[in-house]
């Protein structure tokens, strides 16, 4: 039995490198700061792929530690050597700019499991790009309105001075209105001391931070030790699996906004985060439920057309017609995602705190650059 | 006698130790002028001024009548100042005649020309062969000064010097290390050259000095205490108390 | 603004100054005796975040950690020092800045195959949780100010060390001649061992700190690195004084220069490109410092004797 | 230029010549475009052999000039696709006229960097240059009005009167064009009265200022021409990847640079093109072998730093020469 499985591999094996008729290039962070979100995004991708048995379906991947000119090569010789049908797997927005307006005009597809920067969305949409994950934006603007909702006054609003920190910071007044307070950190800050003096100075009722990877890290534990006890708020990425391990105790609490959730009530997400925790041994992120997403999404469209016939294909992905591990699912007209914000909060949990899904920010949330994508 | 190089009332103190006490000099066209002193006299010091790698704190340093106090070594330099040093600068990688080229090109003109190559430049190879024919060195100017003798890099040492048509030479020790053999050689090439370039000396090597220098000042702590020609010089009481140690 | 918050951030940056002291020190030190430029005094930092992080989760003790942390940075050190930068003295600098490149490249993708890419949890310990209140109101959290006073320690035992004993004698004759130190007979590269573990340990207990309150990931040297390359090129480098006064005077140009420059544009833009232009110009600020000193006085404020 | 170097420079021009055309023959795009990407790092350091390897100014924040090159590129096109102005000038696509300006404004960055920062010696200038680098960096990462981190895509290559830029192997034409110039530029400076007033100030300082040749401004000549040619590299690059971001101007990249010139064999003439040929290859097939490529680049480095000091040139071509 044993021996026949392993016949049946091998056959596999042979026939995936004969047929192999749809090319898929990931180009993901693997290496350098912030390598858990590519390595999360590659892991859920592959298992959505393993999952649908396909054999005809070859995914290259390549590490771009990072670097955009590194990415930028990756991607030319994915498309100028290896005719790739489909590009994905970028975190980065600097990465995706770099990356993505040539390969979508070349007449690649891009689907992005994560990085959502305006112009993407907006002035420069394309038709040929697909985001699976959120606008830049978005995440921002439903906590914008859920602190709204929720009788907060005065935030103190702060993200790193750099475009997607600026983005946040929009995002969030444009649902909000003014806050309190509003300031920028250096990108790849460690210390925040100073800001925090000034928070508590401030008169503010509570804290809105976008700080992703380390610098949000840094920022809550001398948060919680410096003895200011205002509510804090954030989007999810300042709160995923990884980071609330090393941030410990100290994020207990807070609240932040996820198009998703691992305890996200619906059969795909279950079948999901259990087939996850399997296979890998650790609780699924956003950025894998978001490669898994994108994965599928991919799978659905195959099902109807090639690559090959890009109408078709194309018709096939805006259609969205797969099992979203967020439920509902659809795309805006410029192949962004309508869907739900919810809103979680930081518990206790086993040796390490963790999420818990609390409620929807914002339903069918659209992004605000649609009406500046004219496809 | 046209006075080339004079010197008057330098000054310099570091801390509480007066290096160089009320120092004035002059050279003359035609001559050797030995500064001799013990050890810590302020013979290096007083040196690095006049070639302007140290401030003074008071004095001026006149070069054919005008003041080149305020110049930086390499203006001075272009301005006449020919020196050589205690411990070699040559490049020892180079060959002697690139180490001696550059200072002639720096004769010839500005060294901001980006194009020409100074491989095929006749003047500059002339103006080089010149100066090592002179100082004796032509059989060895492809050699890298690496591979000379201390003596042969001593001439190379001159012939840079020579190769600014300097107005005079400062020479600081530049028997210092040579054979028997070698200083004769040198002794033999100031003596040729002193008619050409009036020459500044500090040199350690009595026989040398007084077989070469018209006249001689004594340095000792930071001040003259004597000058004058040698058979002066050899006989005068305070500098065998102070220098030669005789009492 | 209020005395008190004036009071709070004058401690956030001698509190930034002193955790770049720490780093600046073993800099300083090492290029003060072997003439040695490390880039790579980053990775130890990481090394000694890392494991005490690692420790302190496994043993559930901050201060075993904290203990382990410095050994093995101090034990990588030497042997780091053994294997490779001890081929370095004799080289240019060009050479040193290459070979420490390469160990930074060596020592992130080791850290990472050993640890993984996910940062590591490592949290204050109990003792010096929580917070006190200062002259004037504002609470401070404990740590920080454990933070400044081991920097005060470690800039005491330092003078104590070079200025009293055996080893710093060594030290003080490293600084001044290389060549004397092997004729009185020290052993030279035993002593070359020592002084580069110790700036390793130094770095250890300094990323261990930090490692407290940010984030223990790969990577996390670099920046720390360049800041701390400042601090000794404004201090004069090979000064351990000179250390510890640009420390102090980057952190504190560092952090009132990230408070005050978004206000000081708020007087005349509006509030959301001042704080845009101000933090623009915060983040340039301590390299600005840097070139004005140097413009200044190029050998830093504190030189030593011609070596660089 | 004689001897084997003289055989091994030749080998290599010809090989720039003939194994891009062979790829392009070949319908290898890919390839051509990796070719352009070598070329291009070798001219940036080409640029920075003459300050570090002939000038003997170990610059930590060539990666400045670099990013300055690029965004001149990048925001001209910028401005040209947008119809804008930048400052009320009309901006430019075509290549020669954006090199001139990225040539230009190098030129008066370096000379404002160099004359403080030649001021200082040794670890003091590796230190300085890469402080004046990471300013600039910083001001490019929260600049917001050309992208700040997220950097500026360049959507059409700029154009160069009677070329097809779009075409690889007539972009790999121009960028070789490049190199070639600047190398023999390189050749004839080194060759010349400045050339050798340089070496001189590398080698022997006292020497040349006895000679009546200040060499502050010998190196600070030196610096800005340096920096020149390492932003019109900076210029091709921003052209090749149709897009620029701060991540030019990084320490990182300054530390590549050098790595290169190292590699190759510092103060050879064509010692950076074989040491960015070296680089390049090993980041782009290791890369695409492990996520742990940082590790082998580093034991590579390190090696060739402590057992193979003439860096490739040194090891197959020997010791350099000097007439």
């Amino acid at each position: 039995m044993k021996r026949l499985a392993i016949a049946a591999t091998a056959a596999l094996a042979l026939a995936t490198a004969a047929q192999a008729d749809t090319k898929i290039g990931m180009i993901t962070t693997l290496s350098g700061g912030g390598s858990h979100l590519g390595i999360d995004v590659r892991d859920g991708f592959m298992l959505a792929i393993a999952q649908s048995g396909r054999t005809d379906i070859e995914v290259m991947i390549e590490d771009d530690a990072r670097k955009p000119d590194v990415a930028k090569t990756i991607s030319d010789k994915f498309v100028q050597r290896d005719n790739v049908d489909i590009l994905t797997g970028i975190i980065w927005s600097n990465l995706a700019m770099a990356v993505v307006p040539s390969v979508t005009r070349g007449g690649t597809f891009y689907i992005s499991p994560n990085a959502g920067p305006s112009p993407l969305a907006g002035a420069m949409c394309n038709e040929n790009y697909f985001n699976v994950a959120w606008q830049n934006n978005d995440l921002h603007a439903a906590m914008g309105a859920y602190m709204k909702d929720a009788g907060v006054e005065k935030p103190f609003i702060l993200a790193p001075n750099y475009p997607a920190g600026t983005d946040a910071l929009t995002g969030f007044k444009s649902t909000f209105g003014e806050p309190e307070r509003e300031i920028f950190t250096q990108l790849g800050q460690t210390d925040y001391a100073a800001e925090i003096a000034q928070i508590r100075a401030s008169g503010a009722d509570s804290v809105f931070f976008f700080l992703p990877g380390g610098m949000g890290i840094s920022f809550m534990k001398q948060y919680a030790a410096s003895g200011v006890d205002l509510p804090v708020y954030g989007p999810a990425f300042s709160f995923d699996e990884v980071i609330l391990g090393a941030v410990g105790d100290a994020a207990l609490g807070v609240f932040n906004t996820s198009q998703w959730a691992y305890d996200l009530d619906n059969p795909t997400n279950a079948a999901f985060v259990e087939s996850f925790r399997a296979e890998y041994g650790r609780t699924p992120t956003l950025y894998a439920s978001q490669g898994f997403d994108t994965a599928n999404l991919i799978l659905s469209a195959l099902e109807v057309a090639e690559p090959s016939d890009a109408d078709a294909f194309r018709a096939a992905l805006e259609a969205a017609n797969f099992d979203s591990v967020r439920g509902d699912f659809a795309f805006n007209s410029n192949h962004h995602p309508v869907q739900d914000i919810l809103v979680r909060q930081v518990v206790a949990g086993d040796g390490k705190p963790t999420n818990q899904l609390v409620g929807v920010a914002v339903e069918d949330h659209r992004d605000a650059y649609a009406a500046e994508c004219n496809m | 006698m046209t006075e080339v190089l004079r010197i008057t009332g330098l000054a310099k103190s570091f801390g509480a130790l007066k290096a160089t006490d009320d120092v004035s000099l002059t050279l003359n066209a035609g001559e050797i002028h030995a500064l001799i002193g013990p050890n810590g006299a302020g013979k290096s010091t007083l040196i690095g001024q006049i070639a302007g790698w140290i401030v003074p704190d008071a004095g001026t340093i006149t070069l054919e009548g005008a003041d080149i106090t305020g110049l930086s070594v390499a203006a001075r330099a272009k301005a006449g100042l020919g020196r050589t040093f205690q411990v070699s600068t040559l490049a020892m990688d180079r060959t002697a005649r690139q180490n001696v080229r550059i200072a002639a090109q720096a004769r010839a003109g500005s060294s901001f020309r980006f194009w020409g190559q100074v491989a095929q430049d006749q003047g500059l190879r002339d103006a080089v062969d010149q100066v090592l024919g002179d100082v004796q060195m032509l059989d060895q100017a492809d050699t890298p000064i690496a591979e000379l003798s201390h003596g042969a890099r001593r001439r190379v040492e001159v012939a840079c010097a020579l190769a600014l048509e300097p107005k005079l030479l400062l020479l600081d020790e530049p028997m210092a290390g040579l054979g028997q053999d070698g200083t004769q050689e040198m002794t033999a090439l100031l003596a040729r050259l002193k008619s050409r370039i009036p020459i500044l000396l500090v040199e350690h090597d009595m026989d040398a000095v007084f077989a070469l220098a018209g006249r001689i000042s004594v340095l000792v702590n930071g001040a003259v205490i004597a000058s004058g020609p040698p058979d002066v010089i050899r006989t005068d009481p305070a500098v065998r108390t102070a220098y030669l140690g005789e009492d | 603004m209020p005395l008190s918050l004036i009071i709070e951030q004058a401690l956030n940056g001698l509190q930034l100054g002193v955790t770049l002291f720490l780093m600046a020190s073993g800099l300083t030190l090492v290029f003060g005796v072997m003439g040695l430029i490390n880039l790579a005094h980053g990775s130890l930092y990481m090394v000694g975040a890392f494991v005490t992080a690692w420790v302190s989760a496994s043993v559930g003790s901050f201060w075993i950690g904290l203990g382990a942390g410095i050994m093995a940075a101090a034990a990588v050190g030497a042997l780091v020092e053994v294997a490779v930068i001890r081929r370095l003295y004799a080289r240019d600098h060009l050479d040193q800045v290459l070979a420490t490149f390469a160990l930074i490249l060596i020592f992130s993708e080791g850290t990472r195959w050993l640890f993984g890419s996910q940062p590591l949890w490592l949290d204050v310990p109990d003792l010096l949780s929580g917070a006190v209140t200062l002259p004037g109101g504002s609470p401070y959290p404990v740590f920080r100010l454990a933070i400044i006073a081991m920097g005060a320690l470690v800039a005491l035992g330092l003078y104590l060390m070079i200025s009293r004993t055996r080893l710093g004698m060594r030290i003080r004759a490293g600084e001044a001649d290389r060549e004397m130190i092997g004729a009185l007979g020290v052993d030279i590269a035993t002593l070359y061992t020592l002084v580069f573990a110790l700036g390793a340990a130094l770095a250890g207990l300094a990323g261990a700190m930090v490692g407290a309150l940010q984030s223990v990931q790969v990577g996390m040297g670099e920046p720390v690195l360049i800041l701390a390359f400042v601090v000794i090129v404004i201090g004069g480098i090979g000064s351990v004084k000179g250390a510890l006064i640009g420390a102090i005077l980057v952190g504190v140009t560092d952090t009132m220069g990230r408070i005050l420059l978004p206000s000081a544009f708020g007087l005349f833009m509006d509030a959301s490109s001042a704080t845009a232009v101000g933090s623009a110009l915060a983040s340039m600020l301590i390299y600005l410092l840097m070139a004005l000193v140097l413009a200044l006085k190029p050998q830093g404020l504190f030189p030593v004797h011609a070596r660089a | 230029m004689r001897g084997r170097e003289g055989w091994i420079n030749g080998a290599l021009a010809a090989a720039l010549l003939i194994v891009p055309l062979a790829l392009h023959l070949a319908g290898e795009v890919y390839y051509v475009n990796l070719a352009s990407r070598v070329v291009i790092v070798a001219l940036a350091a080409v640029g920075l052999n003459l300050a570090l390897g002939y000038g003997g100014m170990v610059s930590f924040g060539h990666a400045a000039f670099f990013g300055i090159g690029g965004y001149v590129a990048g925001i001209s096109a910028h401005h040209a696709i947008l119809g804008t102005s930048f400052l009320g000038l009309s901006t430019t696509t075509e290549m020669p006229l954006i090199w001139l300006i990225s040539v230009l404004l190098a030129g008066v960055v370096a000379l404002a960097i160099g004359a403080i920062s030649l001021r200082t010696k040794g670890v003091y200038f590796i230190m300085i240059t890469l402080a004046f680098a990471q300013m600039l960096y910083y001001f490019a990462i929260s600049f917001p009005a050309y992208g700040g981190e997220d950097g500026l895509p360049i959507y059409v290559r700029n154009t160069f009167p009677g070329l097809n830029t779009f075409d690889p192997i007539t972009f790999y034409g121009i960028c070789v064009v490049a190199l070639f110039a600047c190398l023999f530029l390189t050749a004839r400076i080194m060759g010349s009265r400045f050339g050798a007033a340089l070496d001189m100030a590398h080698l022997s300082e006292t020497r040349l200022a006895t000679a009546g040749i200040a060499p502050f401004n010998i190196r600070l000549t030196a610096f800005v021409i340096s920096a020149m040619m390492t932003a019109l590299a900076g210029a091709l690059f921003a052209d090749l990847n149709g897009f620029v971001s701060p991540s030019m101007m990084s320490w990182h990249r300054s530390g590549e640079i050098m790595v290169i010139v190292i590699l190759g064999g510092v103060g050879r003439l064509w010692g950076p093109v074989a040491g960015a040929i070296a680089f390049v290859l090993l980041e782009t097939f290791l890369g695409g072998l492990t996520e742990r490529w940082g590790l082998f680049l580093g034991l590579i480095l390190l090696g060739t730093v402590l057992f193979a000091r003439g860096g490739i040139m040194g090891l197959i071509a020997g010791k350099a020469r000097h007439d």
